[in-house]
Parts: C-alpha cells; structure tokens; sequence
C-alpha cells in the first residue's frame, strides 16, 4: 500500500520514537539517556510539526511550540543542570541485565501492537498505526522505571512516558483540546521542579540518589 | 384518658427515652454523685417498675405499632410491641427494677469509678435493651442490639486499671460485633431483595429451604454469640465477672435473655415454616451447652465466674425448651410445641429473676468484705445474715428445687420432653429422652455446686482473717434482694398465673396453647396437659412441710424438752479445729473433676519432695481455646503475614505491581 | 457565582499564603478562607438543591446532585481540617520541628490542594479533571515530606513516583476517551465534555472505552488506593503532618472514587456489560481483604488508620461496583460518613501523638486519664469507624451487607472475615491507648478537639436520622450514577 | 363425702406408715443379724433408741447457725410429705396431684441439699467430707432416679403416681422388658440413697469410708433423733415407691374399707419381703471403694436411660 508522504513521514517518526524507547531502556550512561530524552522530545514535535501541517489543525502549532519549548530545551536542560549540581554522572546500574530486559521489551512491543490492533481499525485518523506504538513507547518506558536504580533515570522514564502519551494524543487523535494541553504541559513542568527539589532534599539527607536508601517503609 | 390514643408500645417508647434521659441527667451531674445515687438509679427502677406493667399490659393487649420519626430515609423506626416483646419487657423491668434499687446503694464508691460516666453507661444499657425488644425493623433493631453491645461494653471495662478487665471487654466485643454482622446477614437473606427492612416485610418474603436453612443458621449463630452458647461462650466467664456486680446481673440477668428474645423472634415469627431438624440442633447445642457450663461451674473458685458459668448453663436449658418446641412444631404437634416453648420462656423469666439475685448477693459480699474467690470465704452467714438468707432462696431456686421457681420451669421441660412419643422419626423419639437425661444431670450438679457455693461462702468457719467485721448490705441493697428474692419465691408458688400469660404468647406466636383442661384446673394446680397425666402444686407442698414442721417442733418441746447446751464441735473427738481443715471450693468440686477428667484442660505444679516450701498449683481450662480460638488467631496471623509480603518496601516493585495489573486487566478486557 | 467564588477563595488564598504564611495570624486567615470556601460551597449546595443542576461557563463546569454533595463535604471538611490545624501547626512549630518557610509552603499549599479538589469536583471537561488530579498530587506531595525525616522524604517520594506514574496512565486513559468521542462529537472541546459524553455514551466505540476505562482505572485507582495500587497510601498518611493526612483520607480518595464513578457511567453505557463493575468489585473486594489483614500488623497509629482507608474505599469501590439504588446509595453515604469519621480521627490521633510525642501505639496508654476529651475522641471515632451503631458508618454497612448479600451472596463471606479481622485489630489497638494508666506531657496549645465532636455527631445524626433533602439528594445522585 | 374419706384416708396413711417407718429399719437390721448368725437386738430397737435420744440434752456448736437447727425439722417435713404422696396404701389420694414424680424426686433432692448444707454449716473437715461425698452420690443417684421413673411414666403415658400405679396394676399383665433395666436401676440408687452397703455403711464410722454419718456427726438428741427417723422414713419412702412401680397389685382405691384392709396385709407382706431381700443383698455384699462409687452410679444411671431408649425402640 502506499499512503501520502506526510502519513510515511509520521510512521517514520513513530518508528524513531519506539526505537529511541528501545535505546533509552538499554542505555547506561545518565547523560545520554538525558540525550536520548531530548531527542524523543525533538522527533515528538517534528511528528507533531507534520500532523499539524497534513491536517491544518492550527492550534497544534501551539503544542509543536510548548514541545520544542519544553520536552526539547526546558527539560532536559534543567536534568542537565540537576546532575550537573548533583554530579552523578556515572553510569546507571539496572535492577534486571539489559538483555533480558530488551526480551521483555519486544513482548511489550507485540503485546501493544495487538491491542492497538483493533482499535486502529477503526481509527478516522491518517495516522492510525501509529497508537500502537505510542502505547508501546508508554510501556517501555514503564519498564524502564521499574528496571532502574536511580532516582534521575526513574524521572526520566516518566517523563519518556509523557512523551509517549503526547504522541499518542497528537497522532491518534490529532491533539487533545488546547486547554487541557497547557494544564498537562504546566502538570509536567512542576512536576519536574519537584522532582529537582526532591533530587536535593534526598541527596542531602542520604548522600546519594540510589533509590535503594528509600525502601525503609514496610510491612514485614 | 383514652386508652385507644396511648398503647403499650407508647408506653414502652416513652419508658425507654426517659431511661435515656435519666442516662444523660447522670452524665450532666457528674459532679454531684449522691444526687445521681440516690435520685438517678431509685427514678431508673420506677421506670422499670412501669415497664414491667406495660408488658404485662401488652401481653394481654392486641399488637400494637407505631413509627418514629427517625432513621434511614426509606426506613424510619419501626416499633411494635406485641405478646411476645411484652413478656420480655415485664422481664427486662422486673429484673432491672431490683437491680436498680440495689445500684442505688451499690454504686456509692464501690467498685466503679465516676457514678456520672456509669449512670449514663448503665442507662443507656437499660434504654438500648428495651429498643432491642420493642425494634420492629432490622436496622432499628440492629442499632439497639449493637448500642447495647457497646454500652455493656464500657461497664465492663469501667475498671480498665485491671489488665484482665480490658482483655475480657475486648473478647466481649469482639464476639459481640461478630454476632451482629452475623445476624445482619441472616436479616439480608431474609428481605427477598426488596429494599424493605420492616419486619412485616422479612415475614412476607418468602425463600427457598436452602436459603431459609441459612437464614436460620446465620440468626442461630449470631444470637447463640450472644447468649452464650457452646462453642461461643469464651467471652462470658470473662466479661461478666469483670463488670460492677450490678452490671453482671444485669448482663447474666436480662441481656443474655434479649438473645432468646431475638432467636424467637427471628426463627418463628421472620423465617417461620420451622423444619424439625433446625429444632434438633438447637435441642442438641442446648444439651452440649447445659452439661459444659455446670461442668465448668463446679470447677470455679471466683463466685462471679462461677456464676457466669451457670448463666452458660442455663441458656442451655432454656435453648432445650425452645429446640423441643421448634422439633414438635417441625413435625406438627403445636400443643406440645406450645408446653415446651412456655417452658422455655418460664425459665428465660425463672433465671432472670434468681440469677441476678444471686450476682446482687455476690456484689453484697465483695462489698462487705473485698473478696471473690470462695477459697477465702465463709461463715459469712454471721455478719451478712439478710444477703445470706436471699442468696439462699437464690441458690435453691437455680438448683431447681421445689417449691421455688427454678423447678417448675425444670418441671414444664421434662413434661415436654415426655411428649417425646408423639414424634414419628424414631431417631429424635430416642434423642430427646437422652436430653432430658442431661437435663436431670445437670440439675443434679447444678444443686451440687451451690451446695459448694453456699457452704463454702455462708457456713463453716471464715477461712481468711479480713481487716474489719463485713457490714451488711445497705437498705436499698437489701431492698433490690428482697424484690427478686419475692420474685423467686412468688414464681414458685404461683406459676399458674405466669402460664396463662405465656399461654397468650404462645397463642399469639404459633396458633397453639395449652389444652382448655390445663388451663381450667385452677389457680392452685399447676397442669401442663391433663390432671391424670401431671400435675404439681407447690403450695400444697410448702405448706404440708410448714406444717409438719410445727407440728413436729411443738410435739417435740411438749412432749420432751427444749434443753440446749452450747460446746465445741465434736469432730469424732478431733482435737484441733482449724479453718484450713474444712474442704474449699476447689476441694468439693474434686470428685467431679476426677469423674469428668476427659473434659477439662488440668495444669498442675507438683511441687518437688525436696521443696522446702510445696506449692500446689492447679488450673482448669476452657479446651475451647486450644482447639478453636487459638487456631483462628494463628491463622489470621499467618495469613496477615504472607500479605504483609507484598509490601516490602521497593518502589521498583511497586511499579511492577501497577505494571502487572495493567497488564493484567488489558489483556482481561481484550 | 458561586463557582467563581468557590474556586477563587481557595486559590487566592493559596496566593496570599505563599507569601504571608509564616506569620502570626496566618492559620486563622488560612481558616478563614476555607470558611469563605465552605461558605460559597453551602450556597451553591443550596441552590443546586433548589433549581437542579447547572451548567456554567460556556458548559465547562458542571454541578449535578452527585458532585454538589461531594463539594459540600470537601469544603466542609477543609473548613474543619483547617480549624484543627490552627493549635497543631502552632505545636509543631513550637516544638521546632517546622521552620516558617515550611509553614508558609504548608499553608498555602493546604489552600491549593482545597482548589485543585473543588476544581476537580465541578469540572465538566475530563481532560481538565485529570489536570486537577495531577495539581493534587504536586500540591500534596511537598506537604508529606514536610519534616525533611528520611522516612517522610521516602514516603514523598514513592507518593509521588507512583501517583504519577498511576496518573500518567489515568491519561492516556482520557486520550482514548477523547478518541472514541471525537468520532462522534467531533474534535475540540465538547468532545470531553462529561455531558456530552454522557448523552452519547450509547453510541460510544466499546473496545475503546473498554481500554480507556483499564487505564482510567489503574490510574485513578492508585490515588483511591486500590490493592494493589495502594503501596504509596499508608506510608504518605503517616510521615506527613495530620491535617495532611486527614485531608487526603478524606477529600483526595474520595474524589478519586469520583472520577472513577464518572468514568464507569461512561463505560457501562457504551459497553452495555457489567464489565466496568465487576471490575470494581474485584478491586473493592481485593483492597478490603488486603487492607484488613495488613491492619494487625501496624505499629504506628497513623499508618493503622491509613489502612483502615484503604479498606473503607475498598468498601465504597464495591459498593458502586455493584450498582443498583441501594448499593449505591449505601457507597454516597459511606463516602459521606467514612471522610467525616476518618478526619475525625486523625484529629484525635494528632493531638494523641503530640501529647505522648509519639505515633507508635505501643508507647501510649491511657489517654483517657491524660486528656478524656482525646481519649473519648479517639476511642467513639474508633468505634464509628468500626461500624458500631448507632454512627452513621454502621446505616452505610447495613445497606451494603444487605444489599451485598441479596446481589452478590458469594461476596459476603470475605466481606464478613475482612470485618471481623479489621474489628479486631483496630479495636484491640485502639483500646489499650486509650484505656489502662497514662503516660503523657502537656501541650503547649490548647488543642482543637471541637471538629473531633462535631463531625461525630454528624455521624451519629447519619445513623439515626438522615433529614430527607440529604436523603433524595443522595438518591438523585444514585439515579445519575445507575 | 368422698372428699371426708380420702383426707381420713390420707391422714391414715401418712400417720401408719410415720409410726412404722422405725420397724421397717428394725427389721431390715434383725434380719441382717440373723443372716450373719448373730441374735439381733430386736425389731424394737429403732423406736427404743429414738426414745433414748429424744430424752437427751442437745448440744450444739458455738457456731452453728439457725440453718443447722432447723434442718432436722425439714427433713422430717419433707419425708412425711414424701410418704404422704406415695400411694401406699390407696390411690386417689387428695395430696398426690400434688406432686408427681419429678417433684418427688425434687423433694428428695431439696432434703438432701439441707442435710448437706446443715454438714458444712460447722465447719469440721468430716462435716465438709460428708458433705462433699453425699453431693457426690446425689448428682448420679438423682437423674438414675428420675430416668427409672420416667420408663414408667412413659409407659403409663404420666409422671404422676397413682395413674401410674393404677394402670400398672389395673390393666391386663404385659411384660416390659424395659421395667426390668428400671428395676435394677432403681435397686441401685435405692442402696445409694439410704446409705446402704455397698456404697454406705449405716452401722460404722470409719472415717475413710462414712458419707451419711459423716454429715450428721455434729448432731445430737433430738435433732439427731428426727434425722435417723426421716432417714428410716426415706428407706420406707423408697421401698415403697419400688413397691408402687413394679408390683403394684392389691392396692386400694380411697374410700373402700374392705380393700384397705386388704391392702394393708398385702403392704405388710412386701414390706417384710423387701426388708430380708434388702438385708440378704446387704449381707452377701461387701463395702465398695468411695471412688467406685460413681461408677455404680453411673452404671444405674445408663441402665435407667437404657431402660427409656428401649421402651421407644421395643414397645412403641
């Protein structure tokens, strides 16, 4: 089959998108998953860029901003400045090995793919194949949060997983009302501000940022 | 005034909010403790004087129904007092207007502290068991049930200083809420699915056997709680001894009797269409229950808890009566239903009255002289020579000898229990004989044990040197012993006029009483069916021993002489006579707990020849504990254990909990 | 108007905090503005109760019988919590272990979090609820870390970390929703709006609601705190301060329920299955089970009662779950009774922990002694809880046991073994701090125990006597829910 | 008229069988004598040493209570009321719907409570024992009792005496396999209750061993007296009710001279056959430990519910 160039362009995109997923779980290094991030964050808006010119939903252009804005340069500079304060520049050590953690991952990826499956059928959207991926992409960097040791790359899979649910908004539905994607853009940046208070109080109260100092609350 | 405007359930209404008012007053003078003493609890036995009449009232009165202007939207408070709620209310206000009385002289700095805080607790128990009685619709009722629950609860722990003391409150309630939910339950069942909870509307949904059977079970269970039945008993012994005595007599006295209240209430007149089998098990639980608790009593050596022993015991007796009816109402014989039921309730009423008496004459004695273990007793009949003379008349009356009331109702159960051969199964025309055999059995031991009670306590010689002389009870504590101990002697004599009563209730709760030959025989005959088959009159008895006795002493001083000379016991000529030569309470119950060895629990210390100070030491245990209680609780340890796993602390793993559930349910809905 | 008010006295108030919040006479403005609110929201409620529901601002709010009395009880309870907070906040900081610029934070951010609540509650756009949801937890999350302790920065943390993460899939849960209505409504606003969705629900896509209400449900259900979502619960209401944890045990569960009722009259519709409540059950079902036998292992009072909510919500999902008039009647009032009871007792169990300067159970004894108002306090809240009548928690049981045992017969036995296990932990907790000889100091500040008394004789009202325009308003409401 | 004659008639019956109680011991006792080759003291001897006694001063304990003091005085009641009711003589009489057989039985447990009660009032370590073992005999002998009497009483269709006595003696001969576990219970407890070998020994006072005389050591003269006259009223109380249940025949109806008198021999008859059958029973059997007591008991006391379970499951 052969679809217009735009739909080929976003499905390439998608597929960048799941593959920097894919990167993001292996990756080891803080730095380059920060990287990473940026680079998702930049595809985002390049995939929203295009949704917005193929359809002329206008008031896309307006998410395509706050994405450059916030997911390509707020984000990951304000990420790069916390290690910076904090230098924890080493590299991340994951609670299952990579491997394994990549076979998990191509399950999630087929897991997703079925059950966007039917819904893309009845997708109106031109850009219906790509809600699998989007939920992919949410999935994996669910992995990631849970494979993770240290607080950062855990901050970072959630902020991947916004990514993902934005893709998922802009492609499958050509965006969610304007109103509601400032409040989701204002959530995420406080969110990580907090997150960046949070980094300090448990840095200076533990000395490190490894998660493992926080598993004193429990049951047995 | 007319009559037609105010009816005994205004009356009761009316009764049990003044209780509550009064409850309040008390709480409002916290400050001034005599004026709650001597104004409080003597207006709370009025009250309870006029309830009294109101049941007696409304036994002979048609029912009668009202609404309140409270509780749930769909549900307003349903209220109906009819035959069967009269009769219990004449025993809620006969019993709690003695111990009212007593209260009034017990509660002035005796055992419990603040008489403010106790006078509300006190009221409100009182005022929550007369809506127990008068509740025609489950949430009513359950809200009044589990008030008084919670309000008996706080008596119990007045002395919470005592570890002992909270342990008990704690099992107390525990066992209580778990009733009640269970008996909430059986109310599910039985409303058929419409919203509607008044009891004419559990009357009108009718269910299947099976769902019926399980009504019945649930409401068995939750109400057996309650009263104190084998196996859930555990939390009696220890809640009743550890309440202020009045309190214990009112609990052992009127609130285990709101249970019976509520079994029949439930099982004949909500679910109804009674199966023989249902009455079997009750008659069979009755029968277990009896011998255990009379069993357990001759082992006590603490006055209250042996007394709370025997409540177990008579709630045995009691469920034997009302089992035998629900079997020959199962299988279609209603006059001989109605005999056993009447006997039933005649000893619901009969404990009531002696067995308060007998927990007001133990708070006499822990009044006068500190003490509860009988071992540190007696001769007590010299200082306390009232209590000791109502506590006799309660001791003989729950040995269920004649002439006073315990044995005519004893009697009405046997009469019942020889109707047995009316019953077509072979199989329960067989069993119910082998009841009455332990019902005679446990009469026997029940007159046993007070023997050990009453002697210990009153006779012989006091084993323990006490500080200063005991005091007699006070005027308004005679007074509260003196009604009961009329009560007992009255009921005894006269039961003929009671049976008509509860032939009322019988007639309004299953179409069937006494045959007319019984009922015409007169006031002086007491005749449960017919004059040739049995009859009693204690009267005659009393009044042939009177006689014989007069006779016999005049004869004697006449022909004789009345010379008397005072000595030393003789004691086939032992020189020494020490107060630890005379057997305690733990020494008479030792034949039985030799006879009976299989079915206590005995800890002993023996102690070592070389000891230079032997100590023997020897406990008897509730089995119960070990086999049940004990296993429930582990295994809610173990299994809160294994849940507590889940929770261990790793965020990641609580990520991968979310994650899995995502999953999980994703793959569900697809 | 009155929305407009509503909504702007707690966020002006959470402005003016932020910068006056240290001061001497902050926590008295602070009760003042949640008065203001409380009294806003008591018009409002009047109004709806007279002349139905309405729609404002060009459909964006929307006030129906159902969140009307939600938003009367958060404003109530905000306006209660608020009060006690006065003489606890004042204790802390004189005990030092609050700096001014914390009580500053911890000011203002009580008035957003009363915002963000409201404005969750009146939103008629689904996208917007979320948004409001998320701001919750943003505004919740520095309060539990409020002491800087290790284990309260812990608690923040896995709080944060797991509602949002929760949250994130509550999102994508609304896309999916906002997906399946675009078709229909077209793009733009109206197409999440709850109205409209509602009208339409019929013809809504069912594989898609279907997902859309898995997300919806794990992600709102991690703030209910649904086992087995509810890890972050216990630790987030122990190591904040209390009137935190009062606030969340009871407003945010309970407009989290919410959000999950809205969204489950959505999904039944379309789907025309009872899949969306047996789900409900399941989960109500699950957390009561978990949450009463995690009960007897607690040491810290706080926590204990943190479980105790779990297991009441469980009890509320499984009542909504279940549906028909009765449960769900039995769910609102529970709602109602259960936020009233639970903030009544973290009340006391503050003022308890102040005094013997420590929320370990084991180390307090006979508060009763000590302090008879705490003591009393404590031990009725206690009780209420514990769904002892005549309080207003046990009308709430009765309905849902009974209507429980008439619709799911199968349900009953664990409902029964979870109370009876709850029964006996909690009771037999409670009852040795409260009874037996005391062990405790003074307070520097009288403490506010007047909200404890008043909110349970609320409860205690609600057994006894439900005035009818509470009755047919919930009624309304359990008609609009279905 | 009738009215007249049944009181004289239970007057009459009451007095003779008071008067004659003292015999029956006597008789028992002469006949034990002379089954051990010993030349007795005489069938007089019961009323020679009531006389002895009555004729005494009374001492009394210090501490003895009023209850101590009246006891003798209610045994004595309660066991003239018991001869007064048993249809010894006659049926029909005025005072036996007064009690049936579980009243009797109530009664007889109400005398024992007292004599108990009266053993512990002291304070002494054999009053207590005496007590104690007395209790002991009384919880099994008690229901034994009341199971043999309801065989009967389920046979007859009532627990009141004389329709039992009346339909066992005036309807057609028929066997009752059940009576015969009855029989044998009720001989059992008879032994039991009137402190008889093997369970008691009436003529020793050995300490180990004594239970009736154990309660009653404090007693002396005329208290002492009415105590050993009701016990030798509740022997003919006993024998008597035997007598009434398992060979009832020849009894009289009240009112009739002629078959009064009649009914008089024939009671003089069994109660001389009872009397040698107890002692010969007494002789040939030896004292048995007080702990194998409750097993004889409890034997009596299955034999008497045997008894029942058969009657349902043979003669129904």
């Amino acid at each position: 089959m052969n679809l217009p160039l735009y739909a080929q362009l976003i499905n390439l995109f998608a597929a960048l998108l799941l593959l920097l997923a894919f990167a993001m779980l292996t990756q080891r290094r803080i730095l380059s998953l920060i990287r990473l991030f940026a680079l998702q964050g930049f595809v985002l808006m390049l995939s929203t860029g295009v949704v917005a010119y193929s359809t002329h939903q206008s008031h896309l252009y307006y998410s395509v901003l706050l994405t450059l804005v916030l997911k390509v340069l707020l984000l990951p500079w304000i990420l790069h400045r916390l290690i910076d304060a904090l230098n924890v520049r080493w590299d991340v050590e994951t609670l299952i090995d990579i491997p394994a953690t990549m076979l998990i991952g191509i399950v999630l990826v087929i897991f997703a793919f079925n059950l966007a499956a039917p819904i893309s059928e009845i997708a109106g959207t031109i850009t219906r194949s790509t809600l699998g991926i989007a939920t992919a992409s949410i999935l994996l960097s669910f992995l990631m949060m849970i494979t993770r040791r240290k607080a950062v790359s855990q901050v970072i899979g959630f902020l991947a997983m916004e990514n993902g649910l934005f893709f998922a908004a802009t492609s499958a539905t050509y965006g969610m009302p304007l109103v509601v994607e400032l409040g989701i853009a204002l959530d995420v940046l406080v969110g990580t501000f907090i997150f960046g208070v949070f980094f300090f109080h448990i840095r200076e109260t533990f000395e490190s940022l490894d998660i493992h100092h926080l598993e004193k609350l429990k049951e047995h | 005034m007319d009559l037609s405007l105010f009816r005994p359930v205004e009356a009761a209404v009316t009764l049990s909010v003044i209780w509550l008012g009064l409850g309040a007053v008390g709480l409002a003078l916290t400050r001034a403790p005599r004026v709650i003493t001597d104004w409080a609890f003597p207006a709370g036995a009025a009250v309870a004087l006029a309830l009294a009449f109101t049941g007696l009232w409304a036994m002979n009165a048609a029912p009668s129904t009202a609404v309140l202007p409270a509780g749930l939207p769909d549900l307003p408070f349903h209220v109906r007092v009819d035959a069967l709620s009269g009769f219990f209310l004449l025993l809620l206000g006969g019993v709690s207007f003695g111990i009212s009385l007593f209260s009034a002289g017990y509660f002035r700095g005796a055992e419990a502290g603040a008489p403010g805080l106790l006078c509300l607790q006190y009221h409100v128990f009182l005022a929550s068991m007369g809506f127990v009685l008068i509740a025609d619709d489950a949430y009513l009722f359950m809200v009044a049930w589990e008030s008084m629950a919670l309000s008996s609860y706080f008596l119990v722990t007045a002395e919470h200083h005592d570890e002992r003391n909270r342990k008990a409150g704690f099992i107390y309630l525990l066992v209580a809420h778990l009733g009640a939910i269970s008996i909430l339950l059986s109310f599910g069942v039985l409303h058929g699915g419409l919203g509607d909870y008044t009891f004419d509307a559990l009357r009108r949904a009718e269910l299947s056997a099976f769902w019926a059977t399980i009504a019945f079970v649930l409401a068995f269970l939750g109400f057996g709680a309650k009263a104190g039945m084998l196996p859930l008993h555990v939390w009696l012994p220890e809640a009743h001894p550890a309440a202020p005595s009045p309190v214990s007599a009112l609990m052992s006295g009127v609130m285990l009797k709101t249970a019976i209240y509520g079994m029949v209430r439930v099982i004949y007149d909500l679910i109804g269409g009674i199966r023989w089998e249902w009455g079997l098990t009750v008659l069979l639980f009755g029968a277990a229950t009896s011998l255990f608790g009379v069993l357990f009593a001759l082992m006590q050596h603490d006055l209250k808890r042996l007394l709370a022993y025997h409540s177990v015991e008579n709630i045995g007796i009691i469920l034997i009566g009302i089992g035998l009816s629900m079997v020959f109402l199962g299988s279609g014989h209603p006059v001989a239903a109605a005999l056993a039921l009447i006997a039933g309730l005649y000893h619901t009423l009969n404990h009531a009255v002696f067995k308060g008496l007998l927990f007001l004459g133990a708070g006499a004695i822990l009044r006068a002289t500190g003490l509860r273990n009988l071992n540190e007793m007696g001769g007590l009949i010299r200082y306390l020579p009232h209590t000791a003379l109502y506590f006799l008349i309660g001791a003989l009356a729950i040995s269920a000898l004649p002439p006073l009331n315990g044995f005519v109702s004893e009697w009405l159960t046997f009469q019942a229990s020889l109707q047995a051969p009316l019953l077509e199964s072979s199989v329960v025309r067989s069993l119910v004989p082998i009841v009455a055999a332990v019902l005679a059995l446990s009469g026997a031991l029940t007159g046993m044990c007070f023997v050990k009670v009453y002697g210990v306590a009153f006779l012989g010689q006091h084993r323990h040197e006490l500080p200063e002389k005991p005091r007699e009870a006070s005027r308004w504590e005679r007074a509260g012993m003196l009604w009961l101990a009329a009560a007992c002697l009255a009921l005894g004599l006269l039961p003929v006029f009671m049976i008509a009563q509860l032939n009322n209730v019988s007639q309004a709760l299953i179409k069937a009483g006494l045959p007319d030959e019984a009922m015409a025989s007169g006031w002086l005959w007491l005749v449960p069916t017919s004059s040739a088959q049995a009859s009693y009159s204690p009267i005659v008895f009393l009044l042939v021993i009177a006689a014989v006795f007069a006779l016999t002493y005049f004869v004697v001083r006449q022909i004789y002489h009345g010379r008397l000379r005072r000595a030393d016991p003789w004691d086939c000529g032992f020189p020494a006579q020490t107060s630890r030569m005379e057997d305690t309470a733990d020494g008479f119950g030792q034949p039985i707990r030799q006879i009976f060895a299989p079915v206590y629990l005995i800890r002993r210390e023996i102690p070592r020849p070389e000891d230079p100070h032997p100590v023997f030491k020897q406990e008897v245990e509730d089995r119960h504990w070990a086999w049940m209680y004990s296993p429930i609780a582990r295994l809610a340890e173990w299994l809160s254990g294994h849940v507590g796993r889940l929770q261990q602390g790793r965020i990641s793993v609580y990520l991968l909990y979310s994650f899995l559930t995502l999953i999980a349910l994703l793959m569900f809905v697809r | 108007m009155e929305i407009l008010l509503l909504l702007g006295a707690p966020f002006a108030g959470g402005i003016v905090l932020a910068f006056w919040g240290h001061r001497r006479f902050a926590p008295e403005l602070n009760a003042g503005m949640s008065l203001l609110t409380f009294a806003a929201a008591a018009v409002l409620t009047a109004r709806i109760i007279a002349d139905g529901p309405i729609l404002a601002w060009n459909e964006n709010f929307f006030v129906d019988p159902f969140n009307v009395f939600l938003v009367a009880l958060t404003a109530f309870v905000a306006f209660t919590t608020s009060l006690f907070s006065r003489p606890y906040m004042r204790i802390e900081a004189h005990t030092g272990r609050l700096t001014p610029n914390r009580m500053r934070l911890y000011h203002s951010m009580f008035q957003m979090f009363t915002f963000t609540m409201l404005l969750a509650l009146l939103t008629n756009n689904v996208g917007i609820l979320w948004v409001a949801m998320e701001a919750a937890t943003l505004t919740t999350v520095l309060l539990v870390s409020l002491y800087r302790t290790p284990a309260s920065l812990e608690a923040a943390w896995k709080y944060f970390i797991l509602c949002s993460v929760g949250i994130a899939q509550a999102l994508f849960g609304t896309i999916l929703l906002y997906f399946a209505a675009e078709k229909l409504l077209g793009a733009g606003g109206t197409a999440l709006l709850w109205t409209h969705l509602n009208e339409v629900k019929g013809e809504l896509e069912p594989t898609v609601l279907g997902l859309a209400f898995v997300f919806l449900l794990v992600g709102y259900g991690t703030k209910i705190g649904l086992a087995p979502l509810h890890n972050w619960l216990p630790d987030a209401h122990a190591e904040g301060p209390t009137p935190i944890s009062a606030v969340l045990s009871g407003l945010l569960l309970n407009v989290a329920l919410y959000a999950v009722v809205r969204a489950k009259v959505l999904v039944e519709g379309a789907l025309g299955t009872h899949l969306a409540g047996n789900l409900m059950m399941g989960f109500g079902l699950l957390s009561v089970v978990v949450a009463a036998f995690l009960l007897s292992r607690q040491k810290d009072m706080k926590r204990l009662f943190a479980y105790s909510s779990i297991e009441h919500m469980g009890l509320m999902t499984f009542a909504f779950g279940m549906g028909g008039a009765l449960a769900t009647f039995a769910g609102l009032l529970h709602m109602t009774v259960h936020s009233l009871t639970k903030s009544a007792i973290f009340f006391a169990v503050g003022h308890a922990a102040q005094k013997s300067g420590t929320q370990i159970m084991a180390d307090i004894r006979g508060l009763i002694e000590s302090n008879p108002t705490i003591g009393w306090g404590l031990m009725l809240g206690a009780m209420a809880i514990l769904g002892m009548p005549p309080f207003g928690v046990f009308a709430s049981e009765f309905m849902l046991l009974t209507a429980a045992m008439h619709q799911q017969p199968w349900a009953t036995p664990f409902l029964l073994a979870a109370l009876g296990v709850a029964f006996a932990a909690i009771f037999g907790k409670v009852q040795p701090m409260v009874f037996g000889t005391a062990t405790a100091n003074r307070l520097p500040h009288p403490p506010a125990l007047i909200p404890v008394f008043v909110h349970l004789a609320i409860v205690l009202l609600l057994g006894l006597y439900i005035p009818p325009y509470l009755a047919d308003w919930y009624r309304q409401a359990a008609a609009l829910i279905g | 008229m009738k009215q007249a004659s049944g009181i004289v008639f239970q007057v009459l019956q009451s007095v003779l069988v008071v008067l004659i109680a003292p015999l029956v011991l006597g008789w028992v006792n002469q006949c034990r004598a002379w089954l051990q080759n010993r030349s007795g003291p005489g069938i007089w001897q019961p009323y020679k040493v009531l006389n002895k006694l009555f004729h005494k001063d009374a001492v009394l304990a210090h501490n003895a209570s009023p209850l101590f003091r009246s006891t003798p005085y209610i045994l004595f009641g309660c066991m003239w009321l018991a001869v007064g009711i048993v249809p010894v003589l006659a049926t029909s009489l005025p005072f036996a719907p007064a009690a049936d057989v579980i009243a009797l039985v109530g009664l007889f447990a109400l005398a024992r409570v007292f004599a108990s009660l009266a053993g512990m009032d002291i304070g002494t370590s054999f009053g207590t024992l005496g007590a104690r073992r007395e209790m002991m005999i009384g919880f099994l002998a008690e229901p034994a009792m009341l199971m043999t009497l309801f065989t009967a009483s389920l046979i007859s269709q009532s627990t009141s005496l004389v329709t039992i006595v009346e339909t066992l003696a005036h309807r057609e001969f028929v066997i009752y396999p059940s009576m015969a576990f009855a029989a044998v219970a009720f001989l059992m407890v008879l032994l039991a209750e009137n402190a008889r070998i093997p369970i008691d020994n009436p003529a020793t006072h050995l300490e180990l061993t004594m239970i009736h005389e154990a309660m009653i050591l404090e007693y002396s003269a005329r208290h002492l007296a009415l105590i050993e006259w009701a016990a030798s009223l509740k022997l003919t109380a006993y024998i008597t009710i035997g007598i009434a249940i398992f060979v009832p025949w020849g009894i009289a109806q009240a009112g009739d001279w002629v078959a009064l008198l009649v009914a008089l021999g024939v009671l003089v008859a069994k109660l001389a056959l009872a009397g040698a059958g107890l002692a010969l029973l007494e002789t040939v059997s030896a004292k048995m430990r007080i702990f194998r007591a409750p097993e004889f008991l409890g034997t009596a006391f299955l034999l008497a519910t045997l008894g029942m379970l058969i009657h349902f499951l043979l003669e129904q």
